[in-house]
């Protein structure tokens, strides 16, 4: 029944793929950098030095070589409109190299891994991996290749998660991300599946011209619609698709948290605004959309529901990293409040408070695993008293959870500002939700400024003098960090306006 | 100038930062240092300002430089945000007869409470850190003419408020901190939303961008007329005038919302509350006059009558409940209260009496509320307890400071002479003189009575008679045949002590000149504050929509 | 007794329903990790049943490509399942999911 | 600027000096700096009495007026008033000048005195501080030309008046009774005040000429109830400070004060301020309000009188006295006797004073015992004290020959003409009450001088625990040695009772003698052919056209007659008088002419009536003391009635006499009560309630299950309204969903979809 291609379409092809793999090469070097740690595993076998870290680090960090010249690049499909090239998949690239550092630095400061494993093997490959997949989730426009970037990223997060393989808590935690993944990921191909039986095409855009085009069955619509939510909510972590997250947080090694609880959240965001923003066909205003299914409302619905959970919940915590797992659910609503309004300024905003996010949410992380080396926990009560030992982190810290609550001078802050800004930018329309959204954030200052007061006003029990010094560069990463966050707090200029320019999109033209 | 005014103390916090925290002497004079230039910076300013010149909103073709003075002006962040204009946020300071006076007073009490820090020794280098960063945050305050600043500024004061309650306080400390951060926090961040609003709302009449300008947004022909905070748009201005309202009232503080305040006060070291009621509660009633009022006039002047009650609810409300304390401080702290609805009444006279009333008790109150607290500090430093029934006598023992007591205590109860009678008196004359207040007037002078009684009382219990017998203090008859008192544990001065006295005489000099020739003061509010009454007539709203 | 002799889009997509409850139903009653991880393949196996149906029935190979990387990308899983599942039953002496929740609430 | 009125400010500065010298340096001063005060008084007397003679001498001008004054603060162009400036000032006219003599003169003896009296005091030179601001205070009052400034000063009297009777402050009754002044003067002063708003947001001025100037011109735009609450409220100030109904109870406690000091501030010069004041606004009075202040000024007489007549303690008799005379100062201002009441005024500072220093050096030399039923016979110990004391006495019963005769008379006279022209009836009430009182006065003093001076010293009968009940050594600053020595002596018979030292008796001696008829007037039987008539005198009143019931005063013809009077200070000149038409003085007395001529038509019925009435006054006033005095030697000096045993027979009357009335013991029952426990009803409100409502139903959420300590604590007395119990609650609940097991999240996602997918799908169907 399928008839072969004549030899000019197999030229033609061949032809068409060569002029892609240009648009491809971080990708490609990235998957080169990839084999490479692999192969530098087996030769340094077992030995605990950091060639590996340094190895990943460099070569990450290489990678912008690559990415650098795309912004050249004129927008566009390739790979037969299987991958995107545009400004809002640069910017992720960017985020999510960054981030792969970040990680690879922190790591390197963690001691909890030389008693947990034996030697890093294939630890940071399986970073870059992540990296990688998360930036083919970032630029994918096809249903195929979101589908194959997100596994790719989740298995490597599976392993990840469970790289502590003495560790009750990390395996505990990668089997729950495991199956929750698993299910969530098999209900998503079902509902792509259905998609692509309505359009019969599985390419972002010309699903939105079918829909658009030609009529489709509500229900069937609603159907697929909802389980593709699922798997992306799971991505994002946003209620109720969260359910896995604090578990797997608490229990994954803390980098590991921190790479799921920042990058493969924004890649999950990025996938979201990418499907929802170019499949989905719009009106001028969003809440005009296709009939029978109204992603607008239940975007709005799922994101009030998170604000609204994670932050109340988080009231309970009493393990630090669990609290900052609760906290990143309530981000995710935040969030997505930015994509709801799906215009300019709200996805600006949405891009934006990623980047703050990032910043405070790694700093936090990372001050917790400094903390964690010395005291060997992650609970608040452990936190008591280590304002005097240890006042630079705990200034750090801080300035973090500060910024998470949203509170000038900070990037959070800002990051809350536009989000704000480009609601009521909409007019009254979406003044409850902000209310929702500003209430939370007053909720979310209490279990926040617990670490703080643990820290400062609480006397440790142990009333030993004993200041814990941190090594010079864990103070400067710190430094650095917290800098950052507060000169983006008073000088915002760069970030938006990197925000903006990002907030192209191949394929949809935003007002 | 005023940038160095403000940002003086945190170069201080800088400079502290790099000296070894085993250096306390000079951690606080560095300290100390900077506030003293402060102050002389706030006299400079002083004697630079121009009486003649309004201010509140723009001069004349809607540049404010003919209204303000000292302003500086730079394009902070400017981003262009496509379909809608750009973001434009500028570092816009300036003074205008509102302000001025809340610098110079910020000024002074930031002063005076670097020597009232003097005796901590605990973490004295994070201290005197975060007290500088306070200090610029509040100075950045009533300086700021962009609303963004403004909030900036705003926020960044609650931060080192809460650790220096929560790391400097008494047992209670952690509850009346995160206390204060919740409640103030709550306050503010419905004021975020209001900002955007106003921002979308509101048009620079020079450059023709949304602005943030709050000299822009006090003149309503800026508004866009069917924006979400335009003067079509009536409803969600009340709304957005009610959030600011309760923000700010939140901070002055206004019952039902001033619960946070005692615990606060209670359980803060001195210097603390001595800030906190010396200028904190002056922000809210000054963003009251700065940004609620002139903002919202048709608002405002539909709800002079409710702020009016709500004034003398905190006045008679706030003496009673001083009456009825037995920890001095407590009832010092109610006091304010009682003395903050003075203010709230002047402005809901809304004329000229009223508002300079208002302004000058705003002053006042901060010069008088500070030094009871430093009294009160004097004798917690000495008894350790601030039970009122836990002394008696005192003045025959302590002379010098119960002479200060007095000077203070009748300060505070409204005696003419002293600068807080002169006040009060103009905000009654104020809402007596408008139809819609006079009643709230007629019933708030009972505050009057019950005012002097709690303080007499205490005046009465505490210094007069003679010791107690479960007294804090042990009587004994030294060698000369005359009776001394010592206090347990207490090694220094009996009496005050030259750096207490360093403290207390000035502002007692203050508060007696001001009491007599006022006009150096409101010699300087007079032409801010009609114009701001006319702004805020209903005759010139119906004239510009 | 047309719809019996031809078999048309919708006997597959029934198929294809039935496998998915199937799959559910393992995946949210069974303790086994072993029993839950077979539901998600026949969760994905529905889903692949669909796409080649839905490609033999519109026209185009886009359904038939889908299903094969899912049927790669299954085995995968499975793979990395598997080792994890080893894991757990290694610490855990057991491989009841629902016996395995040390972190909660 | 005039050279009166540098003088006056120099008079007005010079004991603020004295304050500012000795609050600071006494300790360093040679007799704690004593002299300083004195000086310092003395030439403030001297220099206003230098005042006095150009103007109440050389310039013998009823219409004489001085005024200056500068602003104080300058409002700007207020929106909707124009230009405003609030103006401090002098003004200086015939009583100014006078009260300035009387006030000097007073306070340079209080201070000699008290030279004597403190000696050996523990703060002896605070002492004469505190007289130095007072005085200073006083001073103020008198000068001041505008309602604001003489309320601050008003305040500042009552602030050294505090300092003063709680100048021995480490006894507690002493510190209660300064705190009881303040307080009731406090209330007072709301009324007054409040008044002064009223005039305020008419006219936007203080200032008495521009008020009495635009009411004469009829600006005032609020209804006449508001004008004469006006009134009525700014006299509340006088209820107040002269110890009126039913504000009065403060002045007999302030008797713990020292004597020098009851003599010069709870006798002559602050309690009479009030009456003072109420003469300064006299003319904005409308005759409701004159009524109001009559009958008040009446009862408080007859009331103070009964009192006084019980009273035991020498210096209780005395203020119960002052009270009493006080009454008939505001009687006589409310019947509209205005030369007579400020007559009263002047004399009876001069006898009270001298009574009180006299009292003063009883106490003193019988070291500190007050109470009359231990004294008696020391006429023969101290002859000058006892001469001088008598006379006063005779002078406050109002006798011939003595001033307060030709004052009270004049009050009487007056009180007799208004219940004529009001019509009788009720109004006959006043003068009835002012004889009877009259009478008593008479009655109490007598018995005060023979229980004093007369009879056998009856100190050993003083019971031992009476003794040191009574005993007010701690007058010496808790020199408890020195003390219980003293009283050591008290049995035997008057060992170390003596006439006084000159520097205390020559006051009296002046006192005394300035309480001669001669020094106010020839006519022994008529003040009002005396200077103090002449350079005193009824002003105009603003008011008459307000008020339905003097139509003629609205015609148009009485307006710039009314605003010339206005213009000259409120008080009508000879000039105006004999100008004038005075169509119904024209008839009925040739002596008419004399008295200022009204265009108010009340005013001059009431000016004749007090003419006409005049000699029946003198004539019943005279029975009266004579009926007054007789009685109490019938029943002191004869005993032909025992007093006990009276007292036992109308028990009840006696005990409501004796217990002043009770009215202390009402306002406790009430007024102080109610506030206590308001305040701690409201306090315990806020701490509970308020606190809890705000915080979000703290007692709640203390009882949920999942609540630990801290949360509670912190989150739900920290968040700011009800969230805190719903988010506590939410959060308990819905961290339960977190249960551990994978199976159940997966189940709850679908659930989630599942409830997504039935919602559309109905809403997909309808």
């Amino acid at each position: 029944m399928f008839e072969l291609p004549s030899g000019a379409e197999i030229q033609a092809i061949i032809a068409s793929l060569n002029a892609s793999v240009g648009y491809f090469l971080p990708e490609i070097y990235l998957s080169v950098l990839f084999m490479l740690l692999i192969v530098i595993d087996l030769m340094a076998k077992g030995r605990k030095n950091n060639l590996l870290s340094i190895t990943a680090l460099a070569g990450l960090a290489g990678s912008f070589f690559f990415i650098v010249p795309q912004h050249s690049m004129p927008a566009g499909e390739f790979f037969f409109g299987m991958y995107v090239l545009d400004e809002f998949a640069l910017f992720f690239k960017y985020f999510f190299v960054v981030s792969g550092m970040l990680t690879v630095i922190i790591t390197m400061a963690d001691e909890q891994f030389d008693s947990e494993v034996r030697s890093m093997g294939e630890y940071y490959a399986l970073v870059v991996a992540m990296v990688i997949g998360m930036i083919m989730m970032a630029s994918s426009n096809d249903l195929l290749m979101i589908f194959l970037s997100m596994e790719l990223v989740s298995f490597s997060a599976y392993i990840l998660t469970g790289y502590f393989k003495r560790n009750l808590q990390s395996s505990e935690a990668a089997l729950k991300y495991l199956v929750y993944g698993a299910v969530s990921s098999g209900l998503m191909v079902y509902g792509f599946s259905l998609i692509y039986g309505m359009t019969a095409q599985t390419n972002l855009i010309r699903i939105s011209a079918e829909l658009a085009a030609h009529g489709y069955d509500p229900l069937v619509m609603i159907l697929a619609t909802l389980l593709i939510i699922a798997g992306f909510g799971y991505k994002i972590g946003a209620v109720p698709f969260h359910f896995w997250s604090p578990d797997v947080y608490e229990g994954a090694p803390t980098p590991i948290t921190a790479l799921l609880s920042v990058a493969s959240k924004a890649a999950g965001f990025a996938l979201l605004v990418r499907y929802y923003f170019v499949s989905v066909p719009h009106g001028l205003q969003p809440y005009e959309d296709i009939v029978g299914i109204d992603w607008h409302s239940l975007l709005i619905v799922i994101a009030a529901a998170s604000m609204i959970y994670g932050n109340v919940v988080a009231l309970w915590q009493k393990n630090v990293k669990r609290l900052l797992a609760y906290s990143s659910i309530a981000h995710a609503g935040y969030i997505l409040l930015g994509i709801i309004v799906m215009d300019k300024l709200g996805t600006q905003a949405t891009l934006f408070y990623l980047l703050a996010y990032f910043l405070m949410n790694f700093g936090a992380f990372y001050v917790v695993i400094l903390i964690a080396n010395k005291t060997g926990s992650e609970n608040l009560d452990d936190y008591r008293g280590l304002g005097k030992s240890m006042p630079l982190a705990g200034a750090a810290l801080t300035v973090f959870l500060i910024s998470l609550v949203g509170l000038p001078p900070t990037a959070g802050f800002i990051g809350k500002l536009m989000i704000f800004a480009a609601m009521l930018n909409k007019g009254s329309l979406y003044i409850v939700l902000a209310l929702i959204g500003i209430l939370t954030s007053v909720i979310s200052l209490y279990y926040y400024m617990l670490i703080p007061l643990n820290m400062f006003l609480r006397e440790s029990p142990q009333s030993g003098e004993k200041s814990m010094e941190l090594s010079m560069p864990a103070r400067l990463i710190m430094v650095a960090l917290m800098a950052v966050t507060i000169y983006f707090g008073l000088y915002f200029a760069p970030l938006s306006d990197f925000a903006k320019y990002s907030s192209a999109l191949y394929g949809m033209t935003m007002h | 100038m005023l940038s160095l005014i403000v940002f003086l103390p945190i170069i201080a916090g800088l400079i502290i930062l790099a000296v070894p925290s085993s250096q306390k002497q000079m951690i606080r004079v560095v300290s100390l240092v900077a506030a003293l230039v402060q102050i002389v910076l706030a006299i400079v300013i002083w004697r630079g300002y121009d009486p003649s010149l309004a201010g509140i909103i723009a001069a004349p073709g809607g540049s404010p430089a003919g209204s303000f003075q000292f302003i500086e002006r730079v394009p902070w962040i400017s981003i262009d945000l496509g379909t809608f204009g750009k973001l434009n946020i500028e570092y816009f300071l300036g003074v205008d007869g509102i302000s001025i006076s809340m610098v110079i007073l910020t000024a002074l009490i930031s002063a005076i409470g670097v020597l009232s820090s003097w005796p901590i020794q605990k973490q004295v280098k994070g201290y005197f850190i975060l007290y500088n960063l306070l200090a610029s945050a509040m100075m950045g305050c009533f300086v700021a003419l962009d609303f963004f600043l403004f909030y900036v500024f705003w926020e960044i004061m609650l931060l080192p408020m809460y650790f220096l309650i929560g790391m400097w306080g008494g047992p209670n400390r952690e509850y009346a901190a995160i206390k204060f951060f919740l409640y103030t926090l709550f306050g503010s961040v419905f004021m975020l939303l209001v900002m955007i609003g106003l921002y979308f709302s509101v048009i620079d009449p020079v450059t023709h961008n949304h602005t943030f300008s709050l000299v822009a947004m006090a003149s309503q022909e800026n508004y866009i007329k069917d924006a979400i905070l335009g003067p079509n748009n009536v409803f969600w201005r009340y709304v957005a005038f009610i959030v600011l309202f309760v923000g700010f009232a939140i901070k002055v503080p206004m019952f039902p919302f001033h619960t946070w305040l005692p615990d606060a006060h209670v359980e803060a070291p001195t210097p603390i509350s001595v800030i906190l009621a010396g200028v904190l509660l002056k922000l809210g009633t000054y963003g009251m006059m700065r940004i609620n009022f002139p903002l919202f006039p048709e608002v405002f002047q539909a709800s002079l009558y409710v702020i009016g009650v709500f004034g003398a609810i905190n006045i008679i409300y706030g003496a009673f409940c001083a009456l009825a304390q037995q920890d001095l401080k407590k009832m010092v702290a109610y006091s304010s209260i009682s003395h903050m609805g003075y203010v709230l009444l002047g402005l809901s006279a809304a004329n000229s009496e009223g508002m300079l009333g208002a302004l000058y008790q705003m002053f006042n109150h901060g010069t008088i509320t500070a030094m009871l607290f430093l009294l009160v500090g004097v004798i917690y430093d000495r008894a350790h307890t601030r039970q009122i029934d836990k002394f008696g006598g005192l003045a025959s023992y302590m002379p010098v400071y119960v002479g200060i007591v007095t000077v203070a205590w009748f300060a505070s109860l409204g005696l003419p002479g002293l600068s807080g009678f002169i006040s009060e008196a103009f905000v009654f004359v104020g809402a007596f003189s408008s139809e819609t207040t006079r009643n709230i007037a007629i019933v708030s002078v009972l505050g009057i009575v019950f005012g002097a009684a709690y303080l007499l009382w205490s005046l009465q219990r505490m210094f007069l008679g003679t010791r107690k017998p479960d007294a804090a203090y042990d009587l004994e008859v030294g060698s000369d045949g005359h009776e001394h008192i010592h206090f347990h544990d207490w090694k220094g001065k009996l009496d005050l002590d030259g750096r207490e006295l360093a403290m207390l005489v000035p502002l007692a000099v203050i508060i007696i000149i001001l009491g007599i020739y006022p006009m150096p003061v409101i010699g300087l509010l007079t032409t801010s504050i009609n114009k701001l009454v006319t702004v805020l007539s209903p005759v010139v709203l119906t004239s510009m929509n | 007794m047309e719809y019996l002799t031809t078999i048309g889009l919708n006997h597959y997509l029934t198929i294809s329903a039935f496998l998915l409850a199937f799959g559910l139903f393992a995946v949210m009653t069974r303790k086994n990790a072993i029993v839950i991880l077979m539901g998600v393949e026949l969760i994905l196996n529905a889903a692949n049943i669909n796409f080649l149906a839905f490609s033999k029935f519109n026209g185009g190979m886009g359904g038939v490509m889908f299903s094969l990387f899912v049927i790669v990308l299954a085995a995968a899983e499975a793979a990395i399942a598997l080792a994890i599942v080893i894991n757990i039953f290694k610490l855990f002496r057991t491989v009841d999911v629902s016996s395995i929740d040390t972190m909660k609430e | 600027m005039h050279s009166l009125i540098q003088l006056s400010i120099v008079v007005l500065l010079l004991p603020l000096l004295s304050f500012v010298i000795l609050i600071f340096f006494n300790k360093r001063l040679p007799r704690r700096g004593d002299f300083v005060g004195v000086g310092i008084l003395g030439t403030a007397f001297a220099i206003s009495f230098y005042m006095f003679w150009t103007v109440v001498v050389q310039t013998y001008d009823p219409a004489f007026r001085l005024a200056w004054d500068f602003t104080w603060i300058d409002f700007g162009n207020v929106p909707n008033v124009g230009p405003l400036k609030i103006k401090m000032g002098i003004l200086i006219d015939n009583i100014t000048v006078i009260m300035l003599a009387m006030v000097t003169l007073i306070s340079f003896l209080v201070h000699l005195y008290s030279t004597g009296y403190m000696a050996g005091d523990k703060h002896y030179g605070r002492f004469f501080a505190y007289l130095g601001i007072f005085t200073f205070s006083m001073l103020g009052i008198v000068l001041s030309d505008n309602l604001f400034s003489i309320y601050i000063f008003w305040e500042l009297v009552g602030l050294s008046s505090y300092l003063l009777i709680g100048f021995f402050f480490e006894k507690q009754s002493a510190t209660d009774a300064q705190k009881k002044a303040f307080l009731t003067n406090r209330v007072g002063d709301i009324g007054m005040w409040l008044g002064i708003l009223i005039l305020y947001s008419q006219f936007h001025t203080f200032s008495y000429s521009e008020i009495f100037e635009n009411l004469a011109a009829g600006k005032f735009t609020m209804s006449y109830g508001w004008l004469t609450a006006a009134g009525i409220l700014l006299f509340m100030g006088c209820v107040g400070k002269s110890a009126q109904l039913p504000l009065h109870i403060w002045l007999p406690d302030a008797m713990e004060g020292p004597t020098p000091v009851s003599a010069l501030i709870h006798a002559a010069t602050m309690v009479a301020a009030g009456v003072y004041f109420v003469a300064r606004i006299f003319v904005l009075l409308t005759p409701d309000a004159l009524h109001v202040i009559a009958f008040c000024g009446a009862l408080t007489a007859f009331m103070a009188a009964t009192i006084a007549i019980t009273q035991n303690d020498i210096k209780r008799v005395l203020a119960y006295s002052t009270v009493s005379q006080l009454g008939y100062m505001v009687l006589g201002l409310g019947v509209g006797a205005y030369s007579a009441a400020l007559f009263h005024l002047l004399t009876h500072a001069f006898f009270k004073a001298c009574l009180f220093l006299g009292s003063g050096a009883i106490i003193h030399a019988m070291h500190h015992e007050q109470d009359m039923r231990w004294m008696g016979g020391l006429r023969k110990h101290m002859p000058w004290t006892f001469a001088t004391f008598t006379f006063a006495t005779l002078a406050l019963a109002g006798l011939p020959l003595t001033s307060g005769f030709m004052s009270k008379d004049a009050i009487l006279a007056s009180a007799i003409g208004f219940a004529h022209v009001e019509g009788g009836g009720i109004f006959y009430v006043i003068p009835f009450l002012g004889f009877l009182s009259a009478m008593m006065t008479a009655f109490y003093m007598g018995r005060q001088i023979w229980l004093v001076f007369f009879g056998e010293s009856r100190t050993h009968l003083k019971p031992a625990e009476e003794h040191h009940g009574h005993d007010a050594h701690a007058a010496h600053g808790g020199h408890d040695a020195h003390g219980n020595d003293d009283h050591g002596h008290g049995h035997d018979e008057h060992h170390g009772v003596h006439e006084v030292a000159w520097n205390m008796r020559a006051p009296l001696v002046i006192l005394a003698s300035l309480s001669v008829f001669a020094v106010f007037s020839p006519d022994p039987l008529d003040g009002a052919k005396g200077w103090f008539m002449h350079m005193v005198q009824t002003p105009q009143t603003v008011v008459g056209r307000y008020g339905a019931e003097h139509p003629k005063a609205e015609a148009p013809v009485a307006a710039p007659l009314m605003a010339e009077a206005a213009q000259t200070g409120a008080s009508a000149t000879m000039t105006d008088a004999t100008a004038a038409p005075a169509p119904a003085a024209a008839g009925e007395h040739a002596e008419a002419a004399e008295g200022p001529v009204f265009t108010d038509e009340r005013q001059m019925e009431l000016a004749h009536g007090a003419h006409a009435a005049h000699y029946t006054a003198i004539i019943i006033s005279s029975i009266m003391v004579v009926i007054g005095i007789s009685l109490a030697l019938i029943v002191y000096a004869f005993r032909f009635i025992d007093p006990e045993r009276t007292s036992v027979a109308i028990r009840p009357l006696y005990l409501f006499s004796f217990n002043k009335w009770y009215w202390d013991e009402m306002y406790d029952a009430t007024v102080i009560r109610f506030s206590m426990m308001t305040a701690k009803m409201l306090s315990w409100f806020d701490a509970k309630v308020v606190d809890g409502i705000v915080n979000g139903v703290a007692i709640m959420t203390r009882n949920f299950a999942f609540a630990n300590g801290s949360f509670d604590k912190y989150v739900v007395d920290g968040l700011v309204n009800f969230t805190a119990f719903f988010v506590n609650t939410t959060g308990a609940v819905l961290r339960k969903l977190q249960t551990g097991k994978v199976q159940t999240y997966v189940v709850l996602a679908l659930l989630a979809v599942f409830g997504y997918f039935v919602y559309y799908f109905t809403r997909l169907i309808y």
